[in-house]
């Protein structure tokens, strides 16, 4: 069986990789399992833990529980064409709440804290604060409240990219250019770790061949 | 009617869920935890749609001997397999020893890691076709992408040993991830931030209502 | 960033200046007779015994602006309570409940001189004492007075985010209404935006289908929703040129929002019949699973334009250069800025963050929907006024002491952690 | 000889391959390394041919996709076969995480939340085998959970490789007492803001069962202000943001993280404004790690490949915009 096991992993392991060559049986066979395989992992999973972990162990506790299988029922009507019109009632209801909930979040901790973060002196005398008053650490600090404020400007909407807002707009392109740079080189780095890591099952624990 | 209601039910449940971060007091408190139920509730309930659908199209194909019919087949036995072990598993399905578990680790491990790893051959073949220095903005890119790549490697520790501590490759990739980097990134978060304040708000009032079927 | 410092600067400080403070207050209290007679067991010399002082000035107080569900205990710390050969193991937090029998709820490290009972309810009475724990027993110090928790109906910590907040709502709704009384207002142009029209008709002419994509995550994630807003206007294009379009989904919900959004559209292009619900069809919840079969459809149906539109992990650069080997026109648009580079690389129109956001507004050509960016631009201002005003202050209070900066700066910092 | 031909021969060739050296490995073979010579002879061949490709596109012929890919493929293999040692440069932020799990008194209570699947894996599960390791070794108590169905078996893996070592195993930890796994918790963020009030209503029982009030461990852990600093080990979403929004944010919880290197510049964000105690980044985050705690694992050992990798990535940019500057930028080009 684990014979069995290896080769059927090192099989399917293959398959996906000939896809790069081009699209052929052997990918379309590995797709094939692939989806059928985790659409069922995801059945039962969702299953186990939501529907019977979640609603049917904990209703007595929670009775509030029940509003959500009714909006799953009501979901389900959809099965009937006649009035599968209501699922929009609980489509509606997790848009409503969707919406509200991450319109506070958002505001809260992407728009508040960034704010906050950026507001850093760019030198200082005292002590206290810990802050290095070395030119490196001045250039850095006035690059931070730059770049964030001109990639505000860019994002403006209401005003053309034109004269001094122009250039500022620039200059804010400039830093988020930079910002994807360095998120395409970090990408890089974990995209090839995760090929290091499949090259590590099928030279080593399919093969053999490495420690 | 069949258009007001679900516009109603939005505009109430938005605002009801703005409101509940400012009041402390039961029921509010509450409300985003029950939410997260409901979401876990409905959201299981509906792959059973989902599930169907798939059953649906791939029933239909191997039925009328459409083009690849066979892998609509094994879509279909692949599915019911996996499913009805894990039903039939009971609650423990994902304990070690289970068959769901050896069909998890040994079919849908290696698939799912494959799948993930063949990026790193897209990245390679786009980084030669498409990362162009064709203007100033591009080749900025370029520069902090470079500095990145080769300065969290220990080859780049190797290529730029013989300058001063704190001017080195390593240093440098540093200085390009806390300093314009950082600031490039809190700009875009603050943009989304608000992107998402709108974009809510436009759906709480009902200007936008396509999603629920409430076109003009 | 000053790791170490920053790391152990509190200990040290707690370390430093609790002693002195627990010699005044204990001087205090038995100067006032308050002393209790379980300070008689406090052996100071703590080379006779290895008994250690009780805590003092034990506060309790009910948890503010919450749901009645905490009670805030404050001490200070045990005066044996050292940095160096500390004879102090630890806390341990008792509580009565409604005058019962004393149980611990909770064991905690030297140094700490503070814990929040969460685990409280409304009708009850509670009553604490906190122990000091030492190698050879307990020493348990005064009880509070007996306390309920209290329910509150406003977070007033969050009263500046609120003002924030209606601010920003407020611009937006002020400058909608605006646009609906007819005033016109500019909107910068967007260049992905202004591609679509185009990128459907070119389908159209080739006779191959649209794909649409909205990205992997459930209806639970707001850029699933703007996709979906962005997709009613795109399909409603698809509708009037009669091109067709097909939407592989990751999320059963999403596709059944999907569906009735199309089927919206399609309405509205006055040609319902068209519509059918094979145009949306779910594949897997799992990522790669999806991305596996939807880079197959890629390849086997050839769609000449694709839209990335959503929240995308790994798999976007994994679709984008499919789309791109395929010869498709590609526009796509995520607020996850990890991808955006890929897209960038491999797309020809990218929506970049809030673009994405930006875009359904700026499609429908609506003049409220307008009004909404317009709105949006303030709450940008906003940010960068107190971004610019924010550095000015702390750099001039920091750096020469100026008083009505620091004053600003405190000031700022309080509205702006509201949160 | 036709297309089909040559692609059967490489499929009957893969195939005889991958069977020689399956049953290699039965007979016992052992592992294969290179000898110095044949690295640099390797090394030298792979500059060469890429020479070659910047020759090739020179005269205007783009190479084709397919060609990259074997070029990745043999950058990322044929380092796996060699053994160099590398000197790692270890980052502040790395340091910071090393410090401020160090610094933890002895029975601290370190909460672990393993927020990835086996796909990332590769990254993130050496920093998981160190941190838990440091942790052991400092005599902290470890709390683990998922926020990801496959995390709780992650951590499981890792525990297991932990325990692989004498060292930790002579300590004689015990399940329940110096480490539990509380296993998986369906809900995403809320599962983080429900912590927040009481960790046991969200796991009412351990990874195998044991109902939580009953492990000795987690018995008196109600919720955040019991923990004394966690670790976020995270591939996506529900990950690293989340749990600074709410428990870092809200709670007060102390936090440092370790994640995929395509997560990690967003975190940096969080990290400048002191939301996170330290930042591991993929796989050289790993390797760093394991440096500053002194160890040498895969993290260090993927290394290599990972070098070779960037900079056949990076001499592929490099080749490509050559060739770009030479046709005198008028090559096709894609929207911005």
């Amino acid at each position: 069986m684990e014979h069995f096991a290896l080769w059927l992993s090192a099989f399917l392991t293959l398959g996906i990789l000939s896809f790069l060559y081009k699209d052929n049986p052997w990918y379309k066979l590995s797709e094939a399992i692939f989806v059928g395989i985790s659409a069922g992992f995801w059945v039962v999973t969702l299953f186990w833990d939501n529907l019977v972990g979640k609603f049917w162990d904990g209703w007595q506790d929670e009775p509030m529980l029940f509003v959500g299988a009714a909006l799953g029922f009501l979901m389900l009507l959809r099965l009937v064409p006649k009035i599968g019109w209501i699922s929009r009632w609980p489509l509606a209801f997790i848009v409503g709440a969707t919406s509200g909930l991450w319109l506070m979040n958002y505001l809260a901790s992407n728009i508040m804290v960034q704010v906050m973060a950026t507001i850093q002196p760019l030198f200082s005398t005292g002590y206290a604060s810990g802050f290095d008053a070395g030119w490196g650490a001045i250039i850095s600090s006035l690059v931070i409240v730059v770049g964030t404020f001109t990639g505000l400007v860019y994002f403006f909407f209401s005003k053309e990219h034109k004269g001094a807002f122009g250039g500022a707009a620039r200059v804010g392109i400039f830093f988020i250019m930079i910002t994807f740079g360095a998120s395409f080189g970090y990408t890089v780095m974990s995209r090839m770790s995760l090929l290091i890591g499949r090259m590590d099952f099928l030279l080593g624990d399919w093969l053999g061949m490495i420690g | 009617m069949r258009q007001e209601i679900p516009l109603l039910i939005t505009a109430i449940v938005g605002i009801g869920f703005v409101i509940q971060y400012f009041i402390p007091h039961w029921p509010f408190s509450r409300m985003s935890d029950w939410f997260s139920d409901w979401f876990s509730i409905v959201g299981a309930c509906a792959i059973i749609l989902g599930a169907l659908n798939l059953m649906k199209v791939s029933i239909e194909k191997t039925y009328k001997r459409k083009e690849d019919w066979g892998y609509a087949a094994v879509i279909i036995a692949s599915f019911l397999l996996m499913t009805i072990i894990g039903i039939a598993e009971g609650r423990g399905f994902r304990n070690p020893g289970t068959s769901f578990d050896w069909l998890y680790n040994f079919v849908y491990i290696p698939l799912s890691a494959t799948m993930f790893a063949i990026l790193a051959f897209f990245v390679a073949s786009a980084s030669y076709r498409a990362f162009r220095a064709r203007n100033f903005e591009a080749t900025l890119l370029l520069i902090a992408a470079f500095f990145v790549m080769i300065g969290r490697v220990p080859v780049g520790h190797t290529l730029s040993s013989f300058m001063p501590i704190g001017w080195q490759l390593s240093d440098l990739a540093s200085w390009v991830m806390t300093v314009p980097q950082a600031a490039g990134q809190r700009a875009i978060m603050i943009g989304i931030g608000l992107g998402i304040v709108s974009t809510s708000l436009r759906i709480i009032l009902g200007l936008e209502r396509a999603h629920i079927g409430g076109g003009k | 960033m000053s790791l170490p410092l920053a790391a152990t600067h509190p200990r040290l400080s707690v370390h430093l200046f609790f002693p002195i403070i627990v010699i005044v207050l204990t001087t205090c209290s038995s100067a006032f007779g308050q002393s209790d007679t379980q300070l008689d067991t406090t052996v100071v010399d703590d080379t006779v015994s290895i008994a250690a002082a009780p805590v003092t000035t034990l506060l309790v107080e009910d948890g503010k602006y919450d749901d009645g569900d905490s009670l805030r205990l404050f001490w200070v710390p045990s005066i044996d309570d050292q940095l160096i050969d500390s004879k102090v193991t630890g806390y341990r937090v008792y509580r009565l409940v409604n005058d019962g029998a004393a149980e611990p709820i909770v064991d905690l490290l030297p140094g700490v001189g503070n814990y929040t009972d969460k685990n409280v309810e409304l009708d009850s009475s509670y009553v604490y004492y906190v122990a000091t724990l030492t190698e050879s027993g307990e020493y348990p110090s005064i009880h509070t007075e007996s306390i309920s928790p209290q329910r509150e109906w406003i977070n007033f910590r969050r009263g500046y985010l609120f003002i924030i907040m209606m601010i920003i709502s407020a611009a937006i709704i002020f400058y909608v209404e605006t646009a609906k009384r007819g005033k016109k207002l500019f909107v910068r142009k967007i260049a992905g935006l202004e591609a679509i029209d185009e990128a459907v008709g070119r389908a159209t002419e080739m006779g191959r289908p649209v794909l649409f994509i909205p990205g992997i995550s459930d209806m639970d994630d707001v850029q699933t929703l703007a996709a979906l807003t962005i997709l009613g206007r795109v399909s409603r294009t698809i509708a009037d040129y009669d091109s067709k379009i097909f939407m592989p989904v990751s999320r059963s919900l999403v596709m059944t929002a999907a569906r009735e959004t199309i089927k919206t559209s399609y309405q509205a292009a006055g040609r319902p019949d068209a519509y059918n619900d094979d145009m949306v069809n779910y594949v897997t919840d799992e990522q790669f699973g999806y991305v596996a079969a939807v880079d197959g459809l890629m390849v086997r149906e050839k769609p000449a334009t694709v839209f990335l539109l959503g929240a995308f992990f790994a798999e976007s650069l994994i679709l984008a250069e499919t789309g791109n080997s395929i010869g498709a026109i590609q526009i796509a648009g995520t607020a996850r800025p990890a991808q955006l580079p890929f897209f960038i690389a491999a797309c020809d129109f990218t929506l970049i963050g809030e673009e994405l956001f930006a875009a359904s507004a700026y499609l429908s050509g609506e003049p409220r929907m307008l009004g909404s960016l317009k709105g949006q631009d303030v709450g940008k201002a906003i940010a960068m006024i107190t971004i610019l005003l924010g550095v000015v202050a702390v750099t001039l209070s920091e750096a020469w002491g100026v008083g009505i900066m620091t004053d600003l700066h405190a000031w700022l910092v309080k509205v702006f952690s509201s949160s | 000889m036709s297309t089909r031909a040559k692609e059967l021969i490489a499929l009957g060739a893969i195939t005889l391959f991958a069977l020689v050296f399956y049953f290699g490995k039965i007979w016992g073979w052992g592992t294969f390394e290179f000898p110095t010579w044949l690295s640099m002879v390797v090394i030298v061949l792979i500059g060469l041919s890429l020479l070659w490709v910047l020759i090739l596109t020179l005269k205007g012929q783009l190479i084709e996709r397919r060609v990259v890919f074997i070029y990745v493929a043999f950058a990322v293999a044929l380092p796996l076969f060699m053994s160099f040692s590398q000197k790692i440069t270890i980052s502040p932020e790395v340091y910071q995480l090393h410090n401020a799990l160090t610094e933890l008194p002895a029975g601290s209570k370190v909460l672990i939340s393993f927020d990835y699947d086996p796909p990332s894996a590769p990254e993130l599960q050496p920093m998981a085998e160190s941190i838990i390791r440091v942790c052991f070794e400092k005599d902290l108590k470890v709390i683990v959970m998922g926020l990801w169905p496959q995390g709780p078996q992650q951590a499981n893996l890792a525990l297991e490789k932990v325990f692989e070592d004498s060292a930790i195993l002579a300590k004689n930890l015990q399940y329940g007492r110096d480490y539990v796994n509380l296993g998986f918790q369906t809900g995403n963020e809320f599962v983080i803001q429900r912590m927040g009030s009481s960790f046991e209503s969200m796991f009412p029982s351990d990874y195998e069962g044991t109902p939580y009030r009953e492990i000795p461990l987690v018995r008196n852990v109600r919720n955040f202000s019991n923990v004394d600093f966690s670790v976020n080990l995270s591939a996506g979403f529900p990950g690293t943001v989340e749990w600074v929004q709410i428990a870092v944010d809200r709670y007060g919880l102390l936090m440092g993280a370790g994640n995929t290197a395509v997560q990690a510049p967003v975190m940096y964000a969080y990290l400048n404004a002191g939301q996170l105690e330290g930042l591991l980044g993929g796989m050289s985050g790993a390797a760093e790690f394991e440096a500053v705690a002194g160890y040498r694992a895969k993290g260090t050992k993927f290394m290599l490949s990972q070098s070779f990798a960037h900079v056949v990535v990076i001499a592929f940019i490099i080749i490509g915009n050559v060739a770009f500057f030479r046709s005198g930028r008028k090559s096709k080009l894609k929207g911005k």
